[in-house]
């Protein structure tokens, strides 16, 4: 049982590093490097698969790095929400690494696309698995040079120029991580996530200073999962690879900035009515705002998309800030919901541009005619995204604003709601100018000797499609994990005790 | 910075600096050192020698390996010729006893990339890692040989994972130098 | 029920196969569904005559208590019939209309779909399982107005119906969500008898409110009506089906629904009443100026949708019974004169009604439907039309308050219908004028005349024998809403002499009287440009102008661009709530004398090299401007710090430290020709204020460790290494033994990234575009 | 001797904004890494100090006796100079080819991609 225990949980973070490595062995392969990134991509959805079925009939799993006990060693935890996530993440990875098959130009697979695609795939496994703070750390930077490396590869100008302000904030971000972590060490003599909180609760004098700490990860992680006003970096970088990079890190990378908050004020500092709640709900509510307008004013369609990630992260961050049952599930819904639909999204706006060349609305136009499944797949997951029922995004929408005026924060519920008609608003523009509008006559030379459209791009997208729909009208099984999920993250003595149940 | 002196001392630290590095690398376990050290004190003076001679001439010099047959002599038999090639081969591979014979022929050349060791660096640590994993312990357990070996000491999978380390480090370390260096 | 819905969903999206399959004949499995959906509800029209509400529960997300609970009661199944009966109707003149339009398919989709919704509307009794139909019938309606979505005029349309309809659903939704925690059940039944319990929760006026928001938005009440006349931007079957028949009347049935649950209060009954009013008259008044034949009819639907309100706002008994009668009525002229104007267009290619004349000779059979319709909407004896606008006058007669000008906004609007009823049944095919008549490109087939001319034969059917129709069906459907001391209603032509009769009498005559004068009322808007330039409509451009002008300055001010106020307002953000957390938690009373004398105590002396190393380094390395000093006194202060980790034990830490320090300045070196000179660039001002920007940045993270430092530390991590380290890792350097055994897989994960950083550098190096790599 | 390292770490800290928030390419490469060099220190310092005696067991004992110097802190600043070694020499070849390519060392000339109207394809 032993292995299989092990296996169980290293499986998310081995597989893709494996692949990683077998990728590098074969730089110059492309072919090898396409199959074996295939592999792994359904290797780690199984595996993901498999770990979510073991923990929803066993509840969490946890294993100790080098056998060593629990708060001396590294401890690999799995619960619920964890898992919900890494399932979904690893359907969103799956989709992009098919799509990047056929639309991903040579010379940036010949220079390390799969293997740091990869690198990150496990990244995120670490980052969503670990119960570690230091841990934590070490996967937080496996990410974040892998988005750098995703980021600058292919080095055009604008690339370029959108990773300096990448790597500057994100940088800061991690030295005010570090330091966050170093502070929770000087105040408990600890690093295991688990023993922290049971410090928190042994450690009355210090109560104070976990408020002061925790705002070290309010600003750290914050910046990582783009919350007002840290989220500057986003909109200047994430439109500016290609789409096969966008939309992976924008599928997923904000999204475990998220899990860290939800996951560290669920655990260790918790929301308590006072400074943490309002400085949450402030956050959530200009997130939402600043979010959405900022979408409804751009006219490029991966810019589009870049403010919408920053505006949804909101909804989540207002999940936590409620932060009763019904709200964290809504967030862990909304995250899940958004993983899935928001890569689904940027890859339909790659397969727009792959045939005409651009994302600028000036020069797009009329793929509806021209495309019809695409125009499905897109209004399909746009509705999502903007909340429509019965599709994915209203359950999280809807469980969000219930707890919202259930636990009386009408003001956030109310602004959420109201940034919904935004929502509706941006994506309109898109449907509106990418698809509806016929195509302008005065489109510049440079944009007319397009690739010609390759039907298979759009297998990624209709497997996405399949989940996000089971998302939204299946919605009752989700739904009752991500409110165990919730039971699991609100009641933390669970999480502590499976992770200190030899002592 | 292309100085004789220079050159000529990097010539007698090269040796040093390779043991010199391997025995912080082992000792690390017990007294300051380990891999990490070990591995950026192995590249210093491989960086010495991009920094004097240039990417392009370091990875001449250096990395690029030419392996060599003997040229065949007129009627010679097919067997008569194989033994002595054989035994030039093997000779070549020892590299202060490998003869600059003017009758050879450049069979194949290849480059040592710094870039295909990182790989193995990588490979190294989680094979460390994924062995205990057979012995039914956890990942990244370390495991220790009965014996210990003269000088070394104690062998376990930790000392491999340091390798590994070691290897990695300063085969990224030489990659981004050199890479820097050539631009 | 719940196949009725799978079914209607089904098909739906079976209709772009089935268009390419059957061709143009797809009209006739399309005109089955709703048909064989009729004959469903049909089967359910006796028990609910006999009182018995059908009640039908299938679980969807019980979790979130949205599940798909089906109420068929009197209400409920009317409008179940009124939506499948029309269906039929439009379904077939779609086929006609449509004739040869290679997205015939896609139509049959979205209109598919509308129904399916509408009808999951109406026969919802969960109250969010309603407001998922309620939400599917908004975007399918958005589907169907840009169905013509090369033009600009029918996008702008759709988006401007999409967003009134939708927020007002996103109001609709935090109103049901409120009323589902006040009254702590989601199913309307149930909720009706917690009636008391509402009233007098806090949440009765927000829930009220947002729940008519809702509904005024969808039934286009002023002001929000806007959209509608835009919305017939749509092909005409979408007109006559959505946006007269059936989904504007979605808001009317929501506030009939709830009417038992939240209704007979003052601010209830005041509210719609006076919004019911004013959209009444409104409406008519703008409908009288339009030319347009489509618009004309769009602001009638508007003003008749105002008096349904109203009717709804006055919540007597008998208004509300009268409120059934005139929406069916409307809904039956309504819907032919709509068909009727979209085979006008279809046949003359024009809707304008100055450029239509005679048309009664060539389309004798198109004539007759219009005839008798608009005979019906004018409310002539016998037609259904003059039974609806007599109880609508008796409503409005009979009121317990405000009666007096509720009845006179009321005949205004019926004075409007006679002139507008007179230009559409006379004006256009019969009257004689100087011109000739309009030409016709081709006569009409059966398809675009015979749905209208039923409808007209059905509003005159039912006018002369309503009991034997219609009248069981509206009493149980008044009972549903008013209770059951309704249901008494016979309906009759003839209600002798009173007061109701001389005010129709007057309506017709006043009618005719405005219908001569119609080129007065069309040539006023001229006049009136200045009112209309504050209208409702104007202000929706006003305020999307705005809102899109202050979006992108607002993002154009937060994502400026430049990388230092990125940097400062991050900076910025964690300072203040570092100290905010400080001041809120009073932690600076807990640093005192002795932590001070504790930071300051027992320094040696050649700790102070440090000091004297690093500060004039770090000012140095910050003000200089030349990058050989700058690289090397950063590696100063690199040094600097090795040292003392030297000084505290740290062998390990420093020589990492030392050589890392070393190798990141030869990698400077390296590239540093190709790095930029440096210079001053900043203003004093700005120097002045990243100065103290960073000073107070310093002394807060300074103040955070001295905070920290106070306490004692028990470290049990360092407690257990130390004893461990020996023993079981068989490692002296406990510091080593962390890295390979106790927590070797952060070092895993710290090698990772050293090779994803080779990589990246080794691809950034060698590939860009101007490499000649085709990107 | 708290002193010394409070004052330190608040003046590299400070330094380390200050050279970010300058808008000079090269500036902001040292300031990040002075940032590093802040953080590390600043790890370090709030595990507590002990001087001398380093982390390492002595020969003749089996395990370590108090005092000795936190090893906790030193391993994890170990990993994160590492870490901070592989981005930060990132960070400098992208400044190199930044540089190269808009041959402009003045950061608030780099905002075309934050640009609502900017004209990209």
């Amino acid at each position: 049982m032993q292995l299989q225990d092990n296996l169980l949980l290293l499986l998310p973070m081995l597989v893709p590093f494996i692949g990683a490595v077998l990728c590098i062995f074969c730089w110059r392969a492309i072919v090898i490097q396409k199959i074996i990134a295939l592999l792994t991509q359904i290797g780690l959805t199984g595996c993901s698969i498999w770990l979510l079925q073991h923990v929803v009939q066993q509840g969490i799993a946890t294993i100790q790095i080098g056998g060593w006990p629990a708060p001396f060693g590294i401890t690999i935890i799995a619960d619920l929400f964890s898992c919900l996530l890494l399932t979904a993440g690893a359907l969103a990875g799956l989709a992009v690494i098919i799509y990047s098959f056929y639309d991903l130009d040579k010379p940036r697979i010949r220079f390390g696309y799969y293997p740091v695609v990869m690198i990150m795939q496990m990244g995120i496994g670490g980052t969503l698995l670990t119960g570690d703070l230091f841990n934590l750390y070490v996967w937080f930077e496996i990410l974040l040079i892998c988005a750098f490396v995703l980021i600058t590869i292919g080095g055009t100008k604008q690339q370029l120029e959108g990773a300096l302000k990448y790597v500057t904030i994100n940088l800061i971000a991690s030295g005010l991580l570090l330091v966050g972590i170093g502070t929770i060490y000087g105040m408990v003599g600890s690093l295991n996530m688990a023993q922290i909180a049971v410090q928190a609760q042994n450690l009355p004098h210090m109560q104070g200073l976990f408020v002061v700490a925790s705002m070290f990860f309010i600003v750290s992680v914050g910046i990582k999962a783009a919350v007002f006003p840290l989220f500057f970096w986003l909109p200047a970088s994430y439109h500016t690879p290609p789409i096969a990079i966008s939309a992976i890190i924008a599928g997923l990378l904000t999204k475990v900035g998220l899990y860290v908050l939800v996951r560290l004020f669920t655990l260790i500092f918790k929301v308590e009515p006072g400074f943490t709640t309002d400085v949450l709900l402030v956050m959530a509510g200009l997130t939402m705002v600043v979010g959405v307008l900022g979408a409804a004013s751009q006219n490029d369609y991966r810019k589009v998309l870049s403010f919408s990630i920053v505006s949804q992260i909101g909804y989540m961050l207002m999940g936590l800030a409620i932060f009763t049952p019904l709200a964290i599930a809504g967030s862990v819904y909304f995250i899940m919901h958004n993983m899935l639909v928001k890569t689904n999204l940027f890859l339909v706006g790659g397969a727009v541009a792959q045939e005409q060349g651009s994302f600028n609305f000036r020069y797009l136009g009329g793929v509806y005619k021209k495309r019809p499944l695409l125009a499905i797949i897109f209004f399909i997951s746009a509705m999502s995204l903007a909340g429509i029922p019965p599709f994915s995004g209203f359950w999280g929408k809807f469980m969000l604003a219930k707890a919202g005026f259930e636990s009386g924060f009408y003001t956030i519920a109310g602004i959420s709601l109201g940034a919904g008609v935004i929502t509706i608003i941006y994506l309109t523009k898109i449907w509106n100018q990418v698809f509806l509008k016929d195509k302008s006559k005065d489109i510049p030379v440079n944009l007319l000797h397009k690739q010609p459209f390759k039907k298979m791009l759009q297998l990624p997208m209709l497997l996405l499609l399949t989940v996000i729909l089971a998302l939204g009208i299946f919605a009752e099984p989700f739904i009752h994990l991500t409110m165990q999920a919730a039971e699991e993250l609100l009641h933390s003595e669970i999480y502590i005790n499976a992770v200190l149940k030899e002592n | 910075m292309k100085t004789i002196i220079l050159a000529a001392a990097l010539r007698l630290f090269f040796p040093l600096f390779i043991f010199f590095s391997f025995y912080i690398l082992i000792r690390g376990h017990n007294h300051p050192g380990g891999g990490f050290i070990g591995g950026l004190i192995l590249v210093i003076p491989f960086i010495f020698h991009v920094l004097i001679h240039g990417a392009k001439e370091t990875q001449e010099k250096l990395f690029l390996k030419r392996v060599y047959s003997l040229r065949r002599k007129e009627q010679e038999s097919d067997l008569g010729y194989s033994i002595r090639n054989i035994g030039y081969r093997l000779r070549g591979l020892i590299p202060w006893y490998s003869r600059q014979d003017k009758d050879r022929v450049l069979v194949k050349q290849y480059v040592i990339e710094p870039l295909h060791i990182i790989p193995v660096g990588l490979s190294l640590s989680l094979i460390a890692g994924i062995l205990p994993l057979f012995l039914g312990e956890a990942f990244l357990t370390g495991v220790w040989a009965k014996a210990a070996l003269p000088l070394i000491g104690k062998i376990g999978t930790t000392l491999l994972f340091d390798i590994g380390v070691y290897i990695l480090v300063s085969a990224v370390v030489l990659k981004i130098t050199m890479e820097m260096s050539k631009s | 029920m719940i196949f009725i819905i799978i079914a209607g969903l089904i098909i739906a999206f079976l209709a772009p196969l089935l268009h390419r399959l059957l061709g143009k004949f797809i009209a006739v499995p399309m005109v089955l569904l709703p048909l064989g959906m009729f004959a469903y509800f049909c089967t359910f029209i006796s028990p609910v005559l006999a009182g018995q509400p059908v009640l039908q529960e299938h679980s969807w997300v019980p979790a979130l208590g949205v599940n798909f609970q089906f109420l068929l009661d009197g209400l409920g199944l009317f409008f179940a019939l009124l939506i499948t009966s029309f269906g039929v109707l439009v379904m077939g003149y779609a086929g006609s209309y449509l004739k040869g339009d290679e997205q015939l398919g896609r139509f049959y989709l979205y209109l598919t779909l509308f129904m399916t919704a509408m009808i999951g509307v109406v026969i919802s009794n969960n109250i969010l399982g309603l407001l998922v139909f309620w939400e599917l019938t908004s975007i399918s309606s958005y589907l169907l107005i840009s169905y013509k979505h090369k033009y600009e005029v029918a996008r702008a349309s759709a988006l401007q119906a999409l967003l009134i309809t939708n927020g007002g659903g996103l109001c609709l939704m935090a109103g049901l969500i409120l009323l589902g925690i006040a009254g702590d059940s989601y199913a309307i039944t149930e909720l009706v008898q917690l009636r008391p319990e509402l009233l007098a929760h806090d949440f009765y006026l927000p829930v009220v409110l947002l729940i008519m928001l809702g509904a005024f938005t969808k039934s286009a009440q002023f002001p929000f009506h806007v959209w509608l006349p835009n919305a017939m931007a749509a092909p005409t079957p979408v007109s006559a089906y959505l946006h007269s028949a059936t989904m504007v009347k979605a808001g009317v049935y929501l506030l009939a629904r709830f009417t038992p649950m939240l209704g007979g209060t003052e601010v209830w009954n005041y509210t719609i009443m006076a919004v019911g009013a004013t959209t009444a008259v409104v409406g008519a008044f703008l409908a009288l100026q339009q030319l347009d034949l489509k618009a004309i009819l769009a602001y009638t639907t508007i003003s008749a949708l105002g008096s349904l309100v109203t009717l709804i706002g006055i919540g007597s008994t008998f208004a509300l019974e009268a409120m059934m009668v005139f929406l069916l009525a409307h809904a039956l002229y309504k819907g032919a004169l709509f068909m009727i104007a979209g085979t006008v267009d279809h046949a003359t290619g024009t809707r304008d009604t100055t450029k239509l004349h005679l048309l009664g000779r060539r389309m004798p059979m198109l004539a007759a439907a219009a005839v008798l319709s608009s005979l019906s909407m004018a409310g002539i004896i016998p037609f259904f039309g003059f039974i609806g606008k007599e109880l609508l006058y008796e409503g409005a007669f009979e009121a317990p308050s405000y009666a007096m000008p509720l009845t006179i906004g009321i005949v205004f609007s019926g004075i409007a219908f006679v002139a507008v009823a007179m230009r559409l049944g006379y004006g256009i095919f019969f009257r004689k004028s100087a011109h000739e008549a309009t030409a016709i490109g081709h006569a009409p087939e059966p398809g675009l005349w015979l749905p209208p001319l039923l409808l007209g034969i059905a509003g005159l059917v039912f006018g002369l024998l309503p009991n034997l129709t219609v009248t069981p069906i509206l009493n149980a459907a008044g009972v549903s809403i008013a209770g059951a001391e309704a249901g008494q209603l016979e309906l009759a032509l003839w209600h002798g002499f009173n007061p109701i009769l001389l005010l129709t009498i007057l309506t017709i005559l006043l009618g005719i009287v405005a219908y001569v004068f119609t080129n007065v009322f069309t040539t006023w808007p001229v006049h009136l440009e200045r009112l209309y330039n504050i209208g409702p409509g104007q202000l929706y451009y006003f305020f999307k102008r705005i809102s899109a002008r202050g979006a992108k300055g607002l993002t154009g001010s937060v994502q400026s661009g430049y990388l230092r106020y990125y940097v400062a307002t991050i900076i910025i953000t964690f300072i203040f709530l570092v100290i905010g957390a400080i001041l809120q938690e009073n932690l600076y009373a807990v640093i005192t004398r002795d932590t001070w004398i504790k930071a300051f105590s027992e320094i040696r002396i050649y700790e102070y090299i440090l000091l004297i190393l690093m500060v004039p380094a770090t000012i140095y390395v910050s003000q200089t401007n030349s990058r050989l000093i700058a690289i090397t006194t950063m590696s100063l202060i690199g040094y600097a710090i090795a040292l003392a980790y030297i000084f505290f034990g740290a062998p390990d830490l420093a020589a990492t430290q030392f050589l890392i320090e070393t190798l990141t300045a030869v990698l400077f070196v390296l590239v540093l020709h190709k790095l930029p000179t440096l210079r001053t660039i900043k203003t004093y001002r700005a120097n002045l204020a990243s100065i103290t920007l960073s000073t107070v940045f310093g002394a807060t993270m300074a103040y955070v460790m001295v905070m920290v430092r106070q306490f004692p530390l028990d470290s049990e991590l360092k407690a257990y290494y130390g004893e461990a380290s020996w023993l079981e890792a068989k490692g002296r350097n406990i510091v080593n033994v962390i890295l390979v055994d106790f927590r070797a897989f952060d070092t895993l994960g710290e090698i990772t990234v050293l090779a994803v950083a080779a990589l990246g550098i080794f691809s950034l190096l060698n590939l860009y575009p101007e490499k000649g790599d085709q990107l | 001797m708290d002193l010394i390292f409070t004052i330190a770490v608040g003046l590299l800290f400070a330094a380390s904004l200050y050279m970010i928030l300058h808008r000079h390419l090269f500036k902001l490469i040292v300031g990040l890494m002075v940032f590093g060099l802040a953080s590390n220190l600043y790890v370090f310092a709030i595990g507590r100090l002990t001087r001398e005696q380093s982390a390492i067991i002595p020969g003749d004992a089996d395990v370590a006796f108090e005092p000795f110097a936190d090893p906790v802190p030193q391993a994890l600043i170990l990993t994160a100079i590492v870490i901070g070694f592989g981005l930060q020499a990132f960070a400098i070849v992208l400044v190199k080819r930044l540089y190269q390519v808009s041959d402009s060392e003045d950061i608030d000339e780099l905002k075309n991609t934050d640009k609502i109207d900017s004209t990209e394809k």
